[in-house]
């Protein structure tokens, strides 16, 4: 299981620009990280790039010495901007699947269910959910199928004041149960953590 | 693996409720059966003649059509992403994609079509055969479309893409079915066709998938 | 025949009027079946087709309430898209079923005659094409509602789709003068008199009326129930919500 | 007025790039033109029979196939909200998105039809006749499409729906048509069904933009 | 022009259920309101039906006595949730495609190119864009094609600060010239603004 994330010296490019280089972090179990910096600093791509989907154009991601395919494979979730829920399959077929495929069970899936407060939207079609709803059920499968590492884009964008509370809450246990986070943000964590922040550096245009 | 199977599910739901699905393919069918008559007169012999070759061709032509719901939604809404991060490695995931889409669109149609050939006046004995090579060819349809499917994710343009890729690669397969339904209806030895285009349809299923992963991460990253 | 729209816009007289019109209707047809059957069944062989023109008695009126009662199910639906009255909404759902019915019984008399007649159970001609593209109308009908969770928002959808599908039934009624087509071409009704003898005539009247009346009947129950069924939803929902 | 004109230049561009476009077309015929003599043999006398016949029903399933394409995505991804707030009443727009979709994929296909009709046999006289029976045809299939596509929206199994709709609704235009066709080869007269073709099409450009937008509004709401 | 938008005792109801009733609100030229409430109150409802595209149950709309339709049409801008955007064209391809659609002239797409810095964005497909950019682009309408109300659902929730501040200036402008804004927002605005909090009544469930 992953228990340390290490950016070293990390560049990543996009369509031919360098957005960052020389980045280096590291977590370790029980650690959250805030990733800050402008509108096209480069923090979604950073995300992308600890979860294998870009590739680094210098330095490493590290696991704690782990594989990096095996842990990334079974050990991060990556909740993005785009959470590839399908508008027209309902709740409970959305979370049902992504949990499974995810590697969650039955009793993991409710207790996503009973933490996120889904159990009346089970039913609704996903395009009928408001959009705090729709997050909720992007962020069920973090409960759903438990994995140490969380990569999270913008979490708490379109929740009410009473769920960045109660999600908030939810990452403090995750970190307390040997998690790590690291989040992209505009506004602070409702949590304690380091902060990255990504174009400080004078790497970005 | 039960992860696959749940995503095979998913993608067969998916592909059966945009466009696939029995009712689509015996609705296409019987629209193939109507109009065709319809269309180029009702006198038996003609009909019974292409009804065969009318069927294929519709099978292709349906593949060929609905090649863009594979991987272009998956990719632009982000799911794409979740499936590839998974131990499951993503060469299986293609696949399964690939037989959900053919499960849902491919399977009803070739059930569908000995029907539609039967009715438009093809001899009894010729469903067998015409049963056989649907279901093979569909499987060849399927798999060589994907990657035309993911290989233009991402591009301007993608459906013209796809088509242009994925024709080439449906040539053969048509040959060879098409081949071996007109031998057999003509009393002339019908295997060879049929075993090239089984050898064709193992090979798209076996290497197809590679192709689809690459295109895939290529896509994504 | 029937009483005037004003009277059956109030459900609540709708509902009084047909706890005992839906009875009479079903008496009606019941009597003229028996009769017209009773006619039909003592009358002569034809010389040409032999027993099977008896088939007619069956076949027509059948084709006929097809195109009948998808003409009632379209009117009932412009009324509920244009007034947006429930009652009308409801006819128009109560329809669907039973014209899918006539439709059936159209087809599967006609193709069993076709036999006989023209010896094939099926030819893709334009009337008998346009009859099964009738009762797929009558499907995508009932599927439409059905596929929408939305109830009232599947109710709008199936009526716009109830008013273009209305295209066809002219389309049904002259195929036979447009096209060269195997089918008869109007013979009841026609201009010089109708080209059946009145042994074969009266029977197809009766039973044409007592399938209207079977059909009137049929329609009032079926609206019954669905306004039982919606009061009883609503009734649930307000439970709910207490 | 300006608005619309630049409504038609996405829709088409939209529509060519997913799954439209000459290529497709091309290839479509392309298939159909290699397929039919292997199927049904190489006498050409049968091969031209059937022609212009085949021509027609691609054209009337590759419409029914590309449907979805239509109001869709627009409607899932919020597109449709702006396009119905606007001055410019929906029942253009829909006609407009129609239009869009008919240049894109229906004129291609209208265009490429003589041409696999003749290099199938089809005597050269017909040409006239075949691509104006595609080209108001294919007018025909994609506004009474539109119906279909837009009433399933917001419908669990969207695809399959819009082909139960579609098909009752594409019917009598390829009876027309197809009637039309097979007189003028019979050396019959054939402007009755060509009118009746050119009839339909026109009632459902005026009509079906009505239909259309009334059901875009009943989705939307 | 609107110069006036008053809500009379409205109710919206989705899926059969209530979410809200007996709403009322006042809004003259150069007022902005900024519509607060949980996750599901109804904001994105009620934004659909002033524009309506969502039918009221009860009470009515208004714009200062002009013809709702014609008002609708001409009048207002919605930015939702879902921007209407095709991942797979470009950012000049989509601006100038909405712009022209809301009746905006070149002059005006210029302007709001620079105003939102759209210029080295241009060429990219929507679908490489950052969230943030592509907010912008999704913005950009409202300059492009000026129109005196603007219903925004959570204009500022993928913006970094530096452009929160730039686009509260823009809607502090839009104000001044006149305009009326109504927000949907979980943060406050950066403008001086009314409240309206949906739910607060108690109708929602
Ligand atoms: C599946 C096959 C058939 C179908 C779908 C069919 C359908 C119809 C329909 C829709 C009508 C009503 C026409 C109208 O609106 O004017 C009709 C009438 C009639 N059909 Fe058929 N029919 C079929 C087979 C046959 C056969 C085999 C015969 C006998 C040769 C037959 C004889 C008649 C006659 C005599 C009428 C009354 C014509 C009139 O309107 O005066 N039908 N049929
Ligand atoms: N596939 C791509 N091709 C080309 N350029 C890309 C691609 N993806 C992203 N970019 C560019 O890379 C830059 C960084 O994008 P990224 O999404 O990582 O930013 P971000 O920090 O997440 O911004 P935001 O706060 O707006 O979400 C942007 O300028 C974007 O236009
Ligand atoms: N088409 C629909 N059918 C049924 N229910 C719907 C539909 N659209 C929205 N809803 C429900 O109506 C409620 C209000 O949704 P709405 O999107 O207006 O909320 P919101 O206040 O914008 O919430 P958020 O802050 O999460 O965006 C939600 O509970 C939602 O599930
Ligand atoms: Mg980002
Ligand atoms: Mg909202």
């Amino acid at each position: 299981m992953i228990d340390a994330l290490t950016l070293d010296r990390a560049a990543v490019q996009r369509g031919g620009r360098l957005l960052f280089a020389d980045l280096s972090l590291s977590l370790v179990a029980g650690q959250a990280c805030a990733l800050t910096g402008a509108n096209g600093a480069g923090k979604t791509s950073l995300l992308r790039a600890v979860a294998g989907l870009v590739p680094l154009e210098a330095g490493a991601v590290g696991f704690g010495g782990l594989d990096p395919t095996e842990a990334r494979g079974a050990g991060l979730h990556l909740i993005g901007h785009q959470d590839g829920l399908k508008p027209a399959r309902t709740t409970r077929e959305e979370l049902s699947f992504w949990s499974h495929w995810c590697g969650g069970d039955a009793a993991a899936i409710d207790e996503a269910t009973q933490a996120l407060d889904l159990g009346p939207l089970m039913d609704l079609e996903v395009r009928r959910l408001s959009a705090g709803q729709r997050r909720r059920l992007a962020l069920a499968r973090l409960l759903a199928a438990p994995r140490p590492l969380w990569l999270l884009d913008e979490p708490l964008s379109p929740l009410d004041a009473g769920w960045r509370t109660r999600f908030g809450a939810m990452m403090q246990a995750h970190l307390k149960g040997g998690g790590l986070i690291l989040a992209a943000v505009h506004d602070p964590l409702p949590i304690k953590a380091k902060t990255l922040e990504i174009g400080a550096q004078g790497a970005g245009e | 693996m039960s992860r696959l199977g749940t995503l095979l599910a998913r993608e067969t739901a998916l592909a059966w409720g945009r466009g696939g699905g029995p009712l689509v393919s015996v609705g296409f069918y019987a629209g193939v059966a109507t109009l065709l008559p319809l269309a180029i007169g009702p006198e038996p012999a003609r009909l019974a003649a292409i009804a065969p070759g009318a069927a294929w061709v519709a099978l292709a032509l349906a593949s060929l059509l609905s090649l863009d719901r594979l991987f272009e939604r998956d990719f632009e809404d982000g799911a794409l992403d979740h499936l590839a991060l998974s131990p499951v490695p993503l060469e299986l995931t293609c696949a399964v994609k690939c037989l959900g889409q053919w499960l849902a669109t491919g399977a009803p149609l070739a059930l569908a079509a000995p029907i539609a050939a039967i009715g438009l006046g093809a001899k009894l004995d010729m469903t067998p055969l015409i049963l056989a090579c649907a279901l093979i060819g569909g499987l060849a349809f399927a798999f060589t479309g994907g990657i035309g499917a993911a290989l233009s994710l991402g591009a301007r343009r993608g459906g013209l893409l796809t088509a242009v890729i994925v024709l080439p690669l449906f040539v053969p397969p048509v040959i060879f079915g098409g081949g071996a339904l007109a031998a057999f209806a003509g009393g002339l030895p019908w295997p060879g066709g049929f075993i090239l285009l089984a050898a064709y349809a193992a090979a798209a299923v076996a290497l197809g998938p590679l192709a689809m992963a690459a295109a895939c991460r290529n896509a994504l990253s | 025949m029937l009483p005037a729209p004003a009277f059956l816009t109030n459900p609540e007289r709708f509902m009084a009027f047909s706890r005992w019109a839906a009875p009479m209707f079903g008496a009606i047809a019941v009597a003229l079946a028996v009769v017209g059957l009773y006619l039909g069944w003592t009358a002569p062989e034809d010389y040409q087709q032999g027993a099977t023109v008896r088939i007619l008695f069956i076949h027509i009126p059948a084709a006929w309430m097809s195109e009948f009662v998808y003409a009632c199910m379209a009117v009932a639906s412009l009324l509920a898209l244009v007034f947006r009255h429930v009652l009308a909404d409801a006819a128009a759902q109560a329809a669907a079923p039973l014209g899918a019915g006539f439709t059936v019984l159209a087809l599967a008399t006609g193709s069993l005659w076709g036999r006989p007649m023209w010896g094939t159970y099926w030819v893709w001609d334009a009337r008998l094409t346009s009859v099964l593209a009738l009762l797929l109308i009558y499907v995508a009908y009932m599927a439409l509602r059905a596929s929408i969770d939305d109830e009232t928002k599947g109710a709008r959808a199936a009526a716009i789709l109830a008013l273009v599908g209305a295209v066809n039934l002219p389309i049904i009624h002259y195929s036979v003068t447009w096209w060269n087509t195997l089918h008869q071409g109007p013979s009841v009704f026609r201009a010089g008199g109708s080209a059946l003898a009145p042994v074969f005539y009266w029977p197809a009247i009766l039973l044409a009326l007592a399938y209207m009346s079977a059909f009137g009947s049929l329609w009032l129950v079926r609206i019954r129930g669905e306004i039982w069924r919606r009061r009883a939803e609503a009734a649930a929902l307000r439970a709910a919500r207490a």
